[in-house]
C-alpha cells in the first residue's frame, strides 16, 4: 500500500541492506511503505525459510542479480494479460525493473506471470510450461481468477479455482484486473522474497545442474 | 611495414623480462609468437564482451526512448548494471539439455556459432598498428567465417529436436545462401578500387583530403551503392531486423535458440552482437575510411605539414575514429530494429537475389571500368 | 515487349517507394528518440488515481444495519457477514471480503442503504499467502481499521454524512 | 516446388502458449516445409462457462460478466446487454444515458482498434507500433478511470441508464485526447501502414472474397475489409446512431486485392478516425437530463425472448435472452463476432507460409475471451 | 419485408414445414418441423426475394422435457431477418445439420453439441469444440452437476 500522505517515498535502494536499514530506524518514523515491507519480511522469515536467515555476501550478489533480471515468459490468458501488456507499455514501464524482456520460450525465462483465468483444458499446458522453465523460477498469480477462480469460482465448472492447485505460487496480486502499478508492486514484493533466498538451502537440494532432479529435463 | 599488435606485445614482454633479467630471445620463435597471439586474442575477447554488454544495455535504452518509455534506469546509475545483473543471473541459471536432444551437437552448436562470430576480430584494425594480425587476405578471411556461423545455427536448430528450432535453422540456411553473394560483390568493388585485399592497405589508400578520400566519396557512384549493398547483406548476416527470421519471436517461438537456456543462450546472444560489430567495422574499414576519420591525423594546408600526430597519439586518434564509426553503424542497426517489421523468407531471397545482386554487379562493372580508365 | 518495360518500371518504382517509406519510418522513430518518455516511474512517482476509482473497500461497522443486501447482490458472493444474537441487539462478529473472488463491480456499494460500504481508490494488495487476500473489515472506524492492518496509512477523505445522490438515484430501499 | 522431391508433412502445434496467438488459441498446422497445407484451430482454452453463469445470476448481476466477454471492448458489451434487457422489460432509458453509453462504446472502439494496431504490427515484427498504440490507449484508459472508475472492465452501463454522469473535466480530457489522436493517426500510418515491408507482408495475403465472408458469417472489419458495406450502426441503427453522421469504412484494395490482410487493417485504421468524429459529435450534442431511470432492485422479467445485435469493434455482438418470469434468464446465448470470424481461418490459411498464417490470424483480430465465452 | 409475409411465402412453398407462427414475444419466430430444417434453410437462402445469406446464430435451449434449436437468419441485401425454432425430444436429441448450406453453422453446431448434447446428423466433423475431449456430460443442461475434479485438480471452492 502506498503512503498517500503527500511525502514522496524515497527510491528504496533495493540492495541487500534494505531490511536491516528499516529495522534500524525507530518504528515511529518508518514510512508506511517500509512498514509494509517489514511486515511481509516477517511473513517470509517464519514461512518456509529459516528463522533469521544468514544472507552470505555471495548470496547478496546472486540474489541482487536474480531480483533485477526477472525475464517473464509471455503467458497471458485473459483480461489480466492486457493489463500485463499495459505494465510492459510506455506509461508503467516494467523494463525499468529489468523485467521487460518478455522471452517467448520458457527455457530462458525465470518468472511466469499467470495473468488470467486458468481453465481445466489449459491446466496441463500451464504445468508443462512451468516444468520447462529453468530452475530459479518464480510464479506471480495475477488477478482474482488466478488466485481463487475469481468471478467464475461459484458456477464455473471449467475453471480451476486458483493456480496454486497446479503450480507453486510466490506472490498473489489481487484485482480484477489489477492495475499495472499493482503488478509492479507484486514484482517488488517478489524481489524482496528473492533477496531472502540463500544458496545454502539450494545447495542441499543440488545447486549444480548435474544434481538437478530429472523432471526439468522433459 | 609497421608492426602489428603481436609485435608490440612481443616487444613489451621482451622489455619486461629484460628488466627482470631474463633473456626472452632464447625462447624459441614459435612460442613467442604464440604467446603474443594468445594475449592479443584474450584482449580481443575482452573487447567483444565489453561491446556485447554495452550494446545489450544500449539496445534496451534506445528501444525505450524510441518507444516513448524509460528503459532500465533503476539498477545502475543509468541502468548500466542491468546487463551485469542479467549476465550473473544467467551464469547461475540451470542449464537444461532436453533428453530427446542430440547431446554432442547441442553442446557444439554454440561454440561453432561463437567461433564464426569471433574469428574475424583478429583481422579488424583499430588503427595503423593496432591490429592483431595483418593478413594479406584480410577481407576474404573475415567473410569466410560467416559461413561457419551458419553451420552452428543449423546444428543448433536440428540438435534441439524442436520443430520451431528446425524452422529457425532452415530459415538461416536460405538467408545465408542469399546474402553471401551481394556481400562478396560489394567487397569486390572495394578490392577493385584499392587493388588489395589487405584491410590495412585498403584503409591506407583512403588517405588524403580529409573525409573526401573515403572510398564512399572517392569512387562516388559505385562504392556509395556498394556500401548500402554490403550493409544490407551484413544486416541479413547478423540476423538483425528486418531480416531476423531465424529467431522470429512472433512466428517461430524463439527460432534456433528455443531450447537453449543458461550459459549456452548467452553465447548465442554474445555472438549476435559480435557479428553486428564485425559487419559495422568491416563497413567502416571498407567504405568509411577506417581510422582516417573526422579527427585528422595530420594538419597540412597549402602543401606543407604543420602538425603531425606522434605514433601513440595517431594510434589513439585512429582508435577513436574507428570505434566511433563502428558504434554509429551499430546504432543504425538498433534504429532499424525498432522501426521495421520483418520480411518473409521468400522476400529476403527475392531482395538479395533480384535487387542486391544486380546492384552489386552494376557497382562492380562501374568500379572496374573506372579502374581501367584511371 | 511493353510488359517487360512496365515490369522494369514497376521494379524501380517499388524500389523507390521502399526507400522513401523506409526513410519516413526512420524519421518517425528518430523524432520519438529525442522526445520525452511518458513513463510515470512507479516507486518514485505515484499514478494519479481519480477519486471515484473502484479499488478495494472501506467499511464503517457502526453505520451498518446488517441487512445483508450487499451479500445478496454480489454476483460472486465474496462478502461474508457473521452476526450473533437476534432482533434488535444483533451484534456484528465478522465482515470479510475475499478479494480473490471480488469483481470490483461496485454493485454492493450502490445497493447499501446506509452507504456504510464504499470503494476507495487504493489498489495495491500484493501478498505472499492466499489467505491474506481475504480482508476483515469489522472494526468500527475504517481509518482505525486500516491503521491496524497497514499502520501509517493516510486518513480516508472525509465523507459527507450520507449525502443524497444528485439525480434520481435507483431507489434503494424500495422493494416491489 | 520441385514435384519430384517428396517431402513428408509434419504437424506443428502453434500451441496455446505462443507469442502471437492473441491469448490461448492453439492452431495445429499441417506443414510441408514452410508451406502450410491445413490449419485446425483448437479453441476452448479460455471457456469460462459464461452462458451457464448467466442462468444462475440475475440480469443486474450478469452485467459485470459481460465486461469480460470481449475484454478489449467492455463498454460495447455492456451496451449490448443493457439494450437486450431493456428490450425485454421495455424500460424507457433517459436520452442522456443513451448518448453517454454510445460515447463510452465509441471511445472503447478506438482503444480496441489501437491495441489491434499494436499487436498486428508486433506480429509483422515491428515492436514500436505496439508501444505507440499503448501510449494512446493509456490516455483513453485514464479517461475511463475518471468516467467509471475502472481501467479495463468498465461496468459503466446499468439496466436503465449509466453508473455515473460525465463530469466537465472528463469531457475536456476527452476533447484533448481526440485532438491528439488526429495528430497521432498520421504518424501511425507513416510508421506502419505505408511501410513497404509491411505492405509486402500483408497485401494479397489471406484474401477473403465477399460471398465466402458472408457464408461464414463474418462481421465487422473482417467483412467490411472484403468490400461488403454492412455496419449494424447503419443497417439497423440503434441507440443514438441515427442522429450521428459517420461513414461506413470499406476495404477498396488500395495496396493489393480487395479483402486481403492490409484491407482489414486499413478498415480498422479508418474506423479509428470515424469514431473520433462520432465522439466529437456526441460531446457537442449531449442532451441534459437524468442519467439513470428508476429500476426496481430485483428486476423480474416476464416470459419473453429477444435477440438484440450491436456493432462491437470486432463485429456483430448479439445477445439472445429467453426469460421465464424470474429475475434470472432461462437461457442467454451470446453471438461472439470473433467466434464466427475465426471459423474461416482454415478456409483461407491454406498453401501459404507460416508467417502468413500469423498475419492472417492477426488481421482477423480475435479476442479469446469472446471466442470461448 | 416483415416476418409475417416471410412466413406466408414459406407457407405457400413448403406448407407442411411450418407448424405455427408466434408473435407474442419481442421477436416473432416460426416453429418448423425438425425433419425438414435443411430444405427450409435451402429455400430461405436461394429464394430470389428472400435471400437469407447470413446465418447469425444457432442456439440450443433445454426446456426440461424437450429441446429447442433456434436459428437466426438475416439477409444483408434486404436487411430483414427471421427466427426459426425446431422442437426435438429430450432423451435422444437429433436434428439435421445445415453446415453444407451455411458454412457458418459448422462451429455453431459443434458448440451446441458440446454444451447441450444435441447431435446434428450429417455434420462434417461433430466433435467437442470448447470443452476438452474427455469431458463427460453437457454443461448447459438444467440437470448438469459439475464434476468433483478433473485430472487430479479438485473443483472444490476455496
Amino acid at each position: 500500500m502506498i503512503d498517500r500522505s503527500g511525502e514522496q517515498p524515497r527510491v528504496i535502494r533495493r540492495l541487500d541492506g534494505e531490511i536491516a536499514r528499516i529495522q534500524a530506524k525507530p518504528p515511529a518514523e518508518r514510512t508506511f511503505q517500509e512498514q509494509r515491507i517489514l511486515s511481509l519480511y516477517e511473513q517470509l522469515c517464519e514461512g518456509q525459510m529459516e528463522r533469521n536467515v544468514l544472507v552470505l555476501p555471495v548470496d547478496a550478489v546472486l540474489n541482487w542479480a536474480r531480483a533485477w533480471s526477472l525475464w517473464p515468459v509471455t503467458f497471458g490468458l485473459a483480461c489480466c494479460a492486457i493489463e500485463m501488456m499495459a505494465a510492459g507499455g510506455p506509461k508503467t514501464d516494467i523494463d525499468r525493473f529489468g523485467a521487460g524482456a518478455f522471452r517467448p520460450s520458457p527455457r530462458q525465462s525465470g518468472l511466469m506471470i499467470v495473468a488470467g483465468t486458468l481453465t481445466y483444458k489449459m491446466a496441463p499446458r500451464l504445468r508443462r510450461v512451468y516444468d520447462q522453465m529453468a530452475e530459479p523460477r518464480y510464479v506471480i498469480a495475477m488477478g482474482g481468477c488466478a488466485i481463487a477462480g475469481g468471478p467464475y469460482a461459484r458456477h464455473g465448472y471449467h475453471v480451476v479455482k486458483g493456480v496454486d492447485r497446479v503450480v507453486p505460487v510466490d506472490v498473489y496480486v489481487p484485482g480484477c484486473p489489477p492495475r499495472p502499478e499493482a503488478l509492479l508492486d507484486g514484482i517488488m514484493r517478489l524481489q524482496d522474497k528473492i533477496r531472502q533466498d540463500t544458496i545454502r538451502r539450494v545447495w542441499r537440494e543440488g545447486f549444480w545442474p548435474w544434481k538437478r532432479k530429472t523432471s526439468a529435463k522433459s | 611495414m609497421p608492426g602489428t599488435l603481436t609485435d608490440i606485445i612481443n616487444y613489451v614482454i621482451q622489455t619486461a623480462l629484460g628488466v627482470v633479467g631474463l633473456d626472452y630471445a632464447r625462447v624459441p620463435e614459435m612460442l613467442r609468437i604464440g604467446a603474443a597471439m594468445l594475449i592479443a586474442c584474450g584482449a580481443m575477447l575482452g573487447y567483444v564482451a565489453v561491446v556485447a554488454l554495452f550494446f545489450g544495455w544500449a539496445e534496451r535504452r534506445v528501444a525505450g526512448r524510441i518507444q516513448a518509455r524509460q528503459g532500465p534506469n533503476i539498477v545502475g546509475p543509468f541502468g548500466l548494471l542491468q546487463l551485469i545483473a542479467d549476465a550473473i543471473k544467467i551464469l547461475v541459471k540451470e542449464d537444461i539439455i532436453p533428453q530427446t536432444a542430440h547431446r554432442f551437437l547441442f553442446r557444439l552448436a554454440p561454440i561453432l556459432v561463437f567461433m564464426g562470430a569471433f574469428a574475424p576480430f583478429v583481422v579488424l584494425p583499430f588503427s595503423e598498428t593496432l591490429v592483431v594480425s595483418n593478413l594479406s587476405l584480410g577481407v576474404y578471411y573475415a567473410l569466410s567465417f560467416a559461413a561457419l556461423e551458419v553451420v552452428g545455427v543449423i546444428m543448433a536448430g536440428w540438435a534441439s529436436n524442436n520443430k520451431w528450432s528446425l524452422y529457425g535453422g532452415m530459415r538461416l540456411a536460405a538467408q545465408m545462401m542469399s546474402y553471401e553473394i551481394p556481400m562478396g560483390l560489394a567487397v569486390l568493388t572495394v578490392a577493385v578500387l584499392s587493388g588489395h585485399l589487405n584491410l590495412r592497405t585498403i584503409v591506407l589508400d583512403q588517405q588524403g583530403y580529409w573525409i573526401f578520400s573515403w572510398n564512399v566519396f572517392r569512387g562516388f557512384p559505385w562504392a556509395f551503392l556498394a556500401m548500402f549493398v554490403f550493409y544490407l547483406a551484413g544486416l541479413a548476416g547478423s540476423k538483425r531486423t528486418p531480416f531476423d527470421l531465424p529467431e522470429a519471436e512472433s512466428e517461430i517461438v524463439a527460432g534456433y535458440h528455443t531450447e537453449y537456456s543458461g550459459m549456452r543462450f548467452v553465447i548465442f546472444y554474445l555472438s549476435e552482437y559480435a557479428t553486428m560489430y564485425v559487419v559495422s567495422a568491416l563497413t567502416a574499414v571498407l567504405f568509411l575510411g577506417g581510422w582516417h576519420g573526422p579527427i585528422p591525423h595530420v594538419l597540412a594546408w597549402d602543401g606543407q605539414v604543420h602538425w603531425e600526430a606522434g605514433p601513440v597519439l595517431s594510434a589513439l586518434i585512429g582508435m577513436v575514429n574507428m570505434i566511433g564509426k563502428s558504434f554509429f553503424l551499430m546504432f543504425v542497426m538498433l534504429w532499424f530494429r525498432w522501426t521495421y517489421p520483418r520480411v518473409r523468407v521468400d522476400q529476403i531471397v527475392y531482395l538479395c537475389m533480384k535487387v542486391l545482386v544486380p546492384l552489386g554487379i552494376i557497382c562492380l562493372m562501374g568500379a572496374s571500368a573506372w579502374a581501367l580508365v584511371w | 515487349m511493353s510488359n517487360q518495360v512496365s515490369a522494369f518500371i514497376g521494379y524501380w518504382k517499388t524500389a523507390w517507394r521502399a526507400v522513401v517509406s523506409s526513410t519516413l519510418g526512420l524519421g518517425v522513430t528518430l523524432k520519438h528518440l529525442f522526445s520525452r518518455p511518458v513513463t510515470v516511474e512507479y516507486p518514485k512517482a505515484l499514478p494519479e488515481v481519480p477519486e471515484g476509482w473502484r479499488g478495494w473497500h472501506a467499511y464503517e461497522s457502526d453505520r451498518c444495519t446488517m441487512c445483508r443486501l450487499c451479500e445478496q447482490v454480489c454476483p460472486v458472493q465474496c462478502i461474508r457477514l457473521e452476526v450473533e444474537g437476534k432482533g434488535r441487539e444483533r451484534k456484528l462478529v465478522r465482515y470479510e471480503i475475499n478479494y480473490g473472488l471480488c469483481l470490483f463491480c461496485n454493485l454492493c456499494a450502490e445497493v447499501c442503504p446506509t452507504a456504510c460500504l464504499w470503494m476507495t481508490a487504493d489498489w495495491d494488495l500484493a501478498c505472499y499467502r492466499r489467505t491474506d487476500c481475504t480482508i476483515r473489515f469489522h472494526e468500527t472506524d475504517p481509518n482505525e481499521q486500516r491503521q491496524r492492518l497497514w499502520p501509517g496509512m493516510k486518513e480516508l477523505p472525509a465523507r459527507a454524512p450520507k449525502k443524497p445522490r444528485e439525480a434520481a438515484p435507483a431507489e434503494k430501499a424500495q422493494t416491489p | 516446388m520441385v514435384q519430384s522431391l517428396k517431402t513428408d508433412e509434419i504437424l506443428v502445434n502453434m500451441g496455446p502458449q505462443h507469442p502471437s496467438t492473441h491469448g490461448v488459441l492453439r492452431c495445429l498446422l499441417k506443414t510441408d516445409g514452410e508451406w502450410v497445407r491445413e490449419v485446425w484451430p483448437y479453441i476452448g482454452y479460455l471457456h469460462r462457462c459464461k452462458e451457464k453463469i448467466a442462468e444462475k445470476v440475475s440480469y443486474i448481476q450478469f452485467m459485470p460478466y459481460t465486461d469480460r466477454l470481449d475484454y478489449l471492448a467492455s463498454a460495447n458489451n455492456n451496451l449490448g446487454w443493457a439494450m437486450a434487457v431493456e428490450r425485454l422489460t421495455s424500460i424507457e432509458v433517459p436520452e442522456r444515458a443513451v448518448w453517454l453509453r454510445v460515447l463510452a462504446a465509441e471511445l472503447n472502439r478506438i482503444a480496441s482498434h489501437l491495441l489491434s494496431y499494436g499487436t498486428f504490427g508486433m506480429e509483422a515484427g515491428a515492436f514500436t507500433p505496439f508501444f505507440y498504440g499503448f501510449r494512446e490507449r493509456e490516455t483513453i484508459v485514464s479517461i475511463f478511470d475518471q468516467l467509471c472508475g475502472a481501467r479495463l472492465t468498465y461496468h459503466y452501463a446499468r439496466i436503465g441508464g449509466v453508473m455515473r454522469d460525465l463530469s466537465p473535466e472528463t469531457a475536456k480530457a476527452i476533447r484533448r485526447f481526440l485532438d491528439e489522436m488526429d495528430r497521432r493517426w498520421v504518424e501511425y500510418n507513416t510508421l506502419l501502414s505505408d511501410n513497404e515491408i509491411f505492405v509486402r507482408r500483408t497485401a494479397n495475403v489471406g484474401v477473403i472474397p465477399a460471398d465466402l465472408a458472408i457464408a461464414y458469417g463474418l462481421t465487422g472489419p473482417v467483412l467490411r475489409g472484403s468490400g461488403v458495406a454492412h455496419d449494424i450502426r447503419k443497417a439497423a441503427p440503434y441507440a443514438c446512431y441515427p442522429k450521428l453522421d459517420f461513414k461506413v469504412c470499406v476495404g477498396e484494395g488500395l495496396k493489393g486485392t480487395v479483402g486481403d490482410c492490409w484491407d482489414r487493417y486499413w478498415v480498422r485504421m479508418l474506423e479509428i478516425r470515424e469514431s473520433v468524429k462520432i465522439c466529437r459529435q456526441i460531446l457537442d450534442g449531449l442532451p441534459e437530463g437524468p442519467y439513470q431511470a428508476k429500476v426496481p432492485r430485483i428486476l423480474k422479467v416476464l416470459a419473453n425472448e429477444a435477440y438484440v445485435r450491436t456493432e462491437a469493434p470486432r463485429g456483430e455482438l448479439g445477445f439472445y435472452i429467453i426469460s421465464d418470469g424470474t429475475d434470472k434468464p432461462w437461457r442467454c446465448r451470446i453471438r461472439a463476432p470473433s467466434f464466427c470470424n475465426l471459423s474461416i481461418l482454415n478456409r483461407i490459411a491454406r498453401n501459404c507460409l507460416v508467417a502468413d498464417v500469423i498475419m492472417i490470424l492477426g488481421s482477423i483480430d480475435v479476442v479469446m475471451g469472446e471466442v470461448d465465452r | 419485408m416483415e416476418a409475417k409475409d416471410i412466413c406466408e411465402i414459406l407457407m405457400r412453398h413448403l406448407p407442411d414445414a411450418v407448424r405455427e407462427f408466434c408473435i407474442d414475444t419481442a421477436d416473432p419466430y416460426l416453429v418448423i418441423e425438425p425433419t425438414c430444417i435443411s430444405d427450409v434453410a435451402a429455400f430461405l437462402k436461394n429464394h430470389p426475394d428472400l435471400q437469407f445469406d447470413m446465418l447469425q446464430l444457432i442456439t440450443g435451449v433445454d426446456r426440461c422435457q424437450s429441446f429447442e434449436v433456434v436459428y437466426h437468419l438475416t439477409s444483408l441485401r434486404f436487411g430483414h431477418s427471421v427466427t426459426l425454432k425446431a422442437m426435438i425430444l429430450h432423451d435422444r436429441p437429433r436434428i439435421a445439420s445445415i453446415a453444407d448450406i451455411y458454412p457458418a453453422a459448422d462451429w455453431h453446431e459443434r458448440e451446441t453439441y458440446d454444451l447441450l448434447g444435441i447431435v446434428f446428423a450429417g455434420h462434417p466433423d461433430l466433435r467437442r469444440i470448447l470443452l476438452p475431449d474427455d469431458w463427460e456430460g453437457h454443461p448447459l443442461r438444467k440437470d448438469y452437476v459439475a464434476p468433483e475434479s478433473y485430472h487430479g485438480i479438485s473443483n472444490a471452492p476455496q
